[in-house]
C-alpha cells in the first residue's frame, strides 16, 4: 500500500528541467523518491514510537533506528517483495523498508491481538511474511544462519529470488555468524550479508571489541567479497546492494556488505543518552550533521526532483499512514488468553 | 511380516519421505558416506542425489539456522548429527530460534524441521560422546522428541516427524541399529504422545526410555522366572508424553519403575515420575523406583563403564523393591548391563 | 542489620571475593558499563580496574571457554551474562568442558569458573529474553546450580561459588536486584546445597525456586489469613539440592507444593517432587503440587504475559487443593503474578 | 624423561665434519634429533597401537597421527614446557611431543588407574599438566578457546608463557574458532593456532566443506597473520612455530599456522581405509613418499648428523620406552568402582 503511494507520487513529478546529481545516474526519479519515503517513514515511525512511549502502552523494548535509515532504505529498495530478510532487535527499519503493514506493526508494539505476530512477538520479532520479512531474533545473530537457509531454500527451489541477513556489528562477534558466511560462500548461496556497523553495541564502543574497524574485511577469511559503503549516503548502499543482489541472482553467490551508520538515541528506549558517557555530544552531531533522509531530500530538491511541495504532501501522507496505524493499534483488542498456548506444537 | 533393522527402517522411512514430498532433503556431517550415520542416510544418498542428500561443514549452528530458515521457506529439512553430544553447539538454534519462531510469529511462520542425533555408549568413547541429553530437549516447549526404540517406531516416527510442520528432535540410542524387527514396507505414521506396551503384564509397570526399553524387557523375563509379571512400557515420544498410558498402566499394576539412559537428577524419570505420582495418588501401593545414569559423567575405562550403566539387573532389583521382595539369587546372574550391543574395535 | 539490596550484596561478594583471591576476575558483555549488569560489577571495575573487570566482545561461546582456560591454569573467571538465554550459545563449553575437563582429566585438572546470569520477565521481552533454563544446567553433572532469593544468600553463596574449585552457574531473577535485606558486612559463604526454611509453618510445605519465593511468601500470608500455615523452604541451590530439608519439612507438613520460575514439564519442579514421592511415600497426606510456567514460549504481548505467569494466586489454589480446601474468595483478590516488580518502560 | 633421554644421546653425536644442510642453519644438532626421535616416538607410539589394537584391550576409539608427526613435533619443540597446549580428538602426538609420559599414556589407553587420567579420559582427552598438556575436548574446535584462556591467565600472571591450540582442518568450520581467533588478536594474547591440515574430516575432504583451501587465510578476517607452512617438513613447522612464539612471548599477539599434511592410516582405528573410496591410493603414496620422519633422517645422515649407527639406538631407546610402557599399562589395575564418583564436584 505504501509502496503503491510512493509511486503514484512519484508520477506526479515537475516537468521542468532539472540539475543533474551525479550520483543518481542510472537510477530512476520514482526509485529516488522511494528511497526518501522509505527513509522518511522509518524516521517518523520511529519518532512516533519515542514520542508515544512515555505512554507506557508499548509495554516492549524498543530499538529505534533513528540515524541509521539508509542501510534498510537502501537495501530492501533493491529488493523484490519475494525476496526475503531476517533481522535483529533492531528490526523496525527492516520490516518497514521490506514493505511491512504500519498498521499491523504499531498492533504488534501494543501487544495487540491485530499484530503482526498476533501480539505474541513484540518489538523484536516484526514479521511479515507476504513481503518477504521472515522475522528477526533478539539473540546477536541469531538470524544470520536463517537468511543461508532461505537462500538455500530458493536455491533448491530454483527462485531467483535472494535472501538478506541485517546484523550489527556485534554479530560480527559471533562464530554462527562466521559460520554462515562461510557456508554461503561454499554453496554459492544468494545472500546478502548487511551489516550495519554503527560503532556500538549497547554501550561498547568497537574497538573494546573487534582488533579493527573495517568489518568487510572479515569476509576475507571465507572467500567471499567484503564492501564497505557510507550507510549514511542511501544512493551508496543502494548501488552496493543492487550490485550484490544482481551477483546472487546470477549465482554467483554472497556478499558481505559493511553498512557504516550510526544510531542517534540509545541503545534501547526513546531517549539520547550523551550523559552516559559512552560517547561524545561532538561524535553525536558529527553524525547527525550527516543524517541520511534530509541529506536525500536536499539532493533530490537540488536535482528538481523533489521540490517543497511535493515533499510536504509525500510527507504528509506518510504522517496519515501513522496517525492511522497508530489509531488502529490503540483500538485493537488484546489477544485473548487461549492464544498463549496456540501456535506451539 | 517383513523383519528389518533399526538402521534400515530410518533408511526406509527417509526414502519414503522424500519420495512422498519433494521439499525433504537431508543434509549434516558425513550423510552421504557409506559408513556415515550407520548407514541410514547413504541409501536416500544414492536414490535422490547430491542435491537432496548433502554433506557440510562442521558448522552446526549454522546448519540448524539454515534448517530453521529452509523450513521456514517450505522445505522439511531433515538434519543429522552422529552425536547428540554435538547438539550442544546448536541449543541457540534450536531453542531460541527453531521451537520458538512460530510463535513469536504467531503462527505465520512454522519449522518442520527434524534433527537426527544418535546417543553413543561404549568402546572407552567417554564424556564428551555418550550423553543422553534428551531432558534438555523435552523441557523445550516447540520442540517434539522422539525416542524410538523398535524398528517398527523408528519408521513410524520418522515419517511422523518429516511430515510434521513443527521441529522434531529424534534421537537414536546406538545400540539399537543392529536390532530387527517386523516393519510394514508402505509408509505409515505413528502417532507423537501415543506410547506402547511393549510387553503386557500385571504386577508392576516399567516405563523405559530407548535402549533401556530392551533392558527392561531382560528384566521382564527374569521376573517372570521368578512369577512377577512386569508390563514393560515404551512412551516412545517425550514431548508429548503419553502421561495417561503410564498411568493407566500403574494405576493398574500399582507399581511403578521409571528407567532411562539418561542422569537421573533433573531426568526424564523424573518427570515421568512427577506425573505418575500426581495422579496416581492413593492409587500407588509402593513408592516409584527410578533407573538412570548415576550423577557424574560418562568414564573412559571400560572397567568403570560396566559400573556406569544400569541394566537389567539394576530394572530388576528396582523392581523387587516396588514389591518388597527379596532380591534373590537369580539376578545375580545378570549382566550389570547389556554390554555386548557394542563390542567394538571402534 | 545492615539492609542491602541484592544488586549491592551481589557487588559486594563479588568486590570482597576479588580483594581476597587476586585469581579472581570478571569479565562479560558490558560488566564495566555503569547502567550493565544492574550495576552489580561496575563497583568491581572501579575498585580493580579494567585489568580484573573487563568488557568483552559478544563471542559468548568463546569467553566461556576462555574461562575455562584461564580456571584450569589457577585463576577464577567470574563470567556475566545479561540474560540466561544467551547460554544457550555456550552449551557445548559448560557442558562438554567446564563440567567434565575435571572428570576427564581424572581430577588433575580443576575448573573453578563461575557464570551469573540473569533471568528476564516483563515488559514483553518475550520468547528469547525471559526463559528461566536452570532445569538445563541443573541436569548436568560436574556443575553446580545456585539460585539466591535474598540478598544475604547472593552475597553468600556467590562468594562460595568464587572460592569453590568447580564450576557453578549463579542465575538471578531480575525482579530481585532492587530487593532489600539484611547482609552481613564481613565476608561469608553460604554452603552449597543446604536449602532455608524462610518462612515455618505446620499445615503445608511450599518449596519456592527464586523469585518464586517471593510469590510463595505473599500466597503464605494470604493462607495464614485463613488460618493456614504453610512452611516456604528456598532450596537456594537447585545442584547440589538440599532434599533432606524438603523431605523433612514435608514429612511434618505431609503436603508439599513446588513453585518454580521454569517451565512445567521436565523442569525443576519434576525433580523435586520425584526425589519427594520416593522419600515420603506413606508419609505425605496429599498428592504433590507444582506451580511452574505452562509449556509455552513467553508470550510479547503483556496481556499474555500476565496470563503466562503463576503467581501468589496460584499457589495458593495448589496449597488449597492440597488441603482440599474450597478456594475461597480471598484468592481472587491476589494479582496472578507479582506484575509491578519491573513496571519498564525498558 | 623421554626428552632427558633425546638430549643426551644428542651429546653422543659424532664429531666428523658434516655436510652442511641450508635448512638447519641457526638450528642446533641436539634440537635436529630431538625433531627425529620426537617423530619417531610420535610414530612407533601410533603404530604399536594400531598392532595391538586387534586385542582389543585397548577399548576407545583411537584417531592416529602417522604421517602426521611433524606438525605436533615442530611446533612443540619451540616451546618451553611451561608453555601450554590444548588439543583434539588426535591427540596422542600433541601429548608425546609436549613431553607426556608413555607409561602414563598407554595406561590410559589400556584404561587403567595409571593411566594420565586414571582411567576416566580415554585416547580422546590425553592430559599431562606437569609438561604443560591440559588436555583435548573430542568436540571438534571445543578445546580452541581453552587456549585463549590459558593464555590470558599466562598474560594476567605476567609470565610469558605461550599456549598453543592444535586443532584439524575442520575445526576451521567451527565459529567458536573463529571467535577464539578474534579474541586472542583482540587481546593480543599469545597464542598459537595450529590447524594441522590434513585435508580431510573423517571422509569428507576439505573442498567439500570450504570455499577455499588455503586455511590460513582464514585468519585475515580476524587481524591476526595467518601463515601456511609445509606440514611434512618438520623444520619449516619448527621455523614457523619458533617465530610465532616469539612473536607471541614478545607481546605481539597470536598467529595462526596452517599445516597442511595428511593422515595415513583411517579416520578413527588401526587400518589404512583406500577402499572405502574417498581418497585414491595415488594420493596416499603421494604423500607417503613424502612421510616426515624418515625425510628428517635422511637429511640428518646426509649432513652427518645422524649416522644409522646411532639412529639405530635412539630408535632402540624408542622402542625400549614403549615396550616398557605396553608392560606397565598391562599390568596396572583398572580403576576401582569408587572412582567413577570421584573429580565431579
Ligand atoms: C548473544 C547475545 N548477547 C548479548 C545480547 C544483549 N544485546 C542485545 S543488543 C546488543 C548490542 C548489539 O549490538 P549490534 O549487533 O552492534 O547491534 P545494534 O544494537 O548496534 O544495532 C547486546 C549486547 C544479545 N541480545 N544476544
Ligand atoms: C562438533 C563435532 N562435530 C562432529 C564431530 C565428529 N568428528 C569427530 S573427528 C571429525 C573430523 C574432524 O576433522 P579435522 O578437524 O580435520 O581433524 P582430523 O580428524 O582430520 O585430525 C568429526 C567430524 C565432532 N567430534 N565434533
Ligand atoms: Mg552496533
Ligand atoms: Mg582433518
Amino acid at each position: 500500500m505504501s509502496r503503491a503511494t510512493t509511486k503514484r507520487s512519484a508520477r506526479r513529478r515537475p516537468a521542468a528541467p532539472r540539475k543533474r546529481d551525479a550520483g543518481f545516474r542510472g537510477l530512476g526519479p520514482a526509485l529516488l523518491v522511494d528511497l526518501y519515503v522509505t527513509m522518511r517513514r522509518i524516521r517518523r515511525v520511529e519518532e512516533t514510537i519515542a514520542a508515544l512511549y512515555p505512554e507506557q502502552e508499548i509495554r516492549c523494548p524498543t530499538h529505534l533506528s533513528i540515524g541509521q535509515e539508509a542501510g534498510a532504505s537502501g537495501v530492501c529498495l533493491a529488493l523484490r517483495t519475494t525476496d526475503t530478510a531476517v533481522s535483529t532487535h533492531r528490526c523496525h527499519a527492516h520490516y518497514i523498508a521490506k514493505g511491512g503493514d504500519l498498521r499491523s506493526m504499531f498492533a504488534e508494539l501494543y501487544g495487540r491481538v491485530t499484530g503482526c505476530c498476533g501480539g505474541k512477538g513484540g518489538s523484536m520479532h516484526l514479521t511479515a511474511p507476504e513481503v518477504g520479512m521472515l522475522g528477526a531474533s533478539a539473540i546477536v545473530a541469531g538470524s544470520v544462519p536463517l537468511a543461508v537457509g532461505t537462500a538455500l531454500a530458493a536455491k533448491m527451489a530454483s527462485t531467483d529470488e535472494v535472501a538478506v541477513a541485517f546484523f550489527g556489528d556485534a554479530a560480527m562477534e559471533q562464530g554462527v555468524t562466521h559460520e554462515s558466511l562461510a557456508l554461503a560462500a561454499l554453496r554459492r548461496l544468494p545472500v546478502l550479508f548487511v551489516c550495519e556497523n554503527n560503532l556500538y553495541a549497547t554501550n561498547t564502543p568497537l574497538r573494546i571489541r573487534q582488533a579493527g574497524s573495517d568489518l568487510a574485511q572479515r569476509a576475507a577469511g571465507h572467500w567471499l567479497p567484503g564492501i564497505t559503503v557510507d550507510g549514511n549516503d542511501v544512493i551508496a548502499v543502494y548501488r552496493a546492494a543492487k550490485a550484490a543482489v544482481d551477483r546472487a541472482r546470477r549465482g554467483d553467490g554472497p556478499t558481505l556488505i559493511e553498512v557504516k551508520t550510526y544510531r542517534f538515541r540509545e541503545h534501547v528506549g526513546p531517549n539520547y543518552d550523551i550523559e552516559l558517557g559512552y560517547r561524545t555530544q561532538a561524535e553525536l552531531d558529527r553524525w547527525m550533521a550527516r543524517e541520511p533522509m534530509g541529506a536525500l531530500a536536499r539532493r533530490l530538491e537540488r536535482a528538481r526532483m523533489l521540490e517543497p511541495a511535493r515533499r510536504a504532501a509525500l510527507d504528509a501522507q506518510v504522517e496519515a499512514e501513522i496517525t492511522d496505524a497508530v489509531a488502529f493499534a490503540k483500538s485493537s483488542p488484546f489477544p485473548e488468553q487461549a492464544a498463549l498456548y496456540a501456535d506451539v506444537e | 511380516m517383513r523383519q528389518l533393522k533399526y538402521r534400515e527402517a530410518i533408511d526406509e522411512a527417509t526414502r519414503q519421505a522424500m519420495a512422498k514430498d519433494e521439499r525433504v532433503f537431508v543434509m549434516g556431517v558425513g550423510v552421504d558416506d557409506p559408513k556415515g550415520i550407520f548407514g541410514t542416510t547413504r541409501g536416500a544418498f544414492e536414490q535422490f542425489g547430491g542435491s537432496r542428500v548433502f554433506d557440510t561443514p562442521l558448522s552446526e549452528a549454522a546448519l540448524t539456522g539454515m534448517g530453521v530458515g529452509a523450513a521456514m521457506r517450505g522445505f522439511h529439512p531433515l538434519l543429522v548429527h552422529a552425536r547428540n553430544d554435538f547438539l550442544l553447539l546448536t541449543m541457540d538454534q534450536i531453542v531460541n530460534n527453531a521451537a520458538k519462531w512460530r510463535y513469536m510469529s504467531g503462527g505465520k511462520l512454522k519449522v518442520p524441521l527434524t534433527i537426527r542425533a544418535i546417543i553413543g555408549r561404549g568402546w572407552g568413547q567417554a564424556a564428551q560422546h555418550s550423553q543422553s541429553l534428551q531432558a534438555m530437549f523435552a523441557h523445550v516447549p516447540g520442540l517434539a522428541v522422539i525416542m524410538p526404540t523398535s524398528p517398527a517406531d523408528a519408521k513410524g516416527l520418522l515419517m511422523t516427524a518429516l511430515s510434521s510442520d513443527s521441529p522434531v528432535i529424534c534421537l537414536e540410542h546406538r545400540w539399537l541399529y543392529d536390532k530387527s524387527g517386523p516393519v510394514p514396507e508402505d509408509p505409515y505414521y505413528t502417532p507423537l504422545g501415543v506410547g506402547a506396551v511393549v510387553r503386557p503384564g500385571r504386577d508392576v509397570t516399567i516405563v523405559a526410555v530407548s535402549h533401556m526399553v530392551l533392558e527392561a524387557l531382560q528384566a521382564a523375563e527374569t521376573l517372570a522366572a521368578e512369577g512377577i509379571e512386569a508390563e514393560v512400557i515404551d512412551p516412545r515420544t517425550l514431548r508429548p508424553l503419553d502421561s495417561a498410558l503410564i498411568c493407566r498402566s500403574a494405576a493398574r499394576t500399582g507399581r511403578l519403575v521409571i528407567a532411562d539412559t539418561g542422569w537421573r537428577s533433573y531426568g526424564v524419570s523424573a518427570e515421568i515420575a512427577a506425573r505418575a505420582a500426581e495422579e496416581l495418588w492413593g492409587v500407588l501401593k509402593a513408592p516409584i523406583r527410578r533407573v538412570a545414569l548415576p550423577d557424574v559423567p560418562t568414564p573412559g575405562s571400560s572397567a568403570l563403564e560396566s559400573a556406569y550403566y544400569p541394566g537389567p539387573r539394576e530394572i530388576v532389583a528396582a523392581v523387587k523393591q516396588c514389591l518388597e521382595a527379596p532380591a534373590t539369587s537369580t539376578t545375580d546372574g545378570l549382566a550389570p548391563s547389556n554390554r555386548k550391543e557394542f563390542e567394538g574395535p571402534f
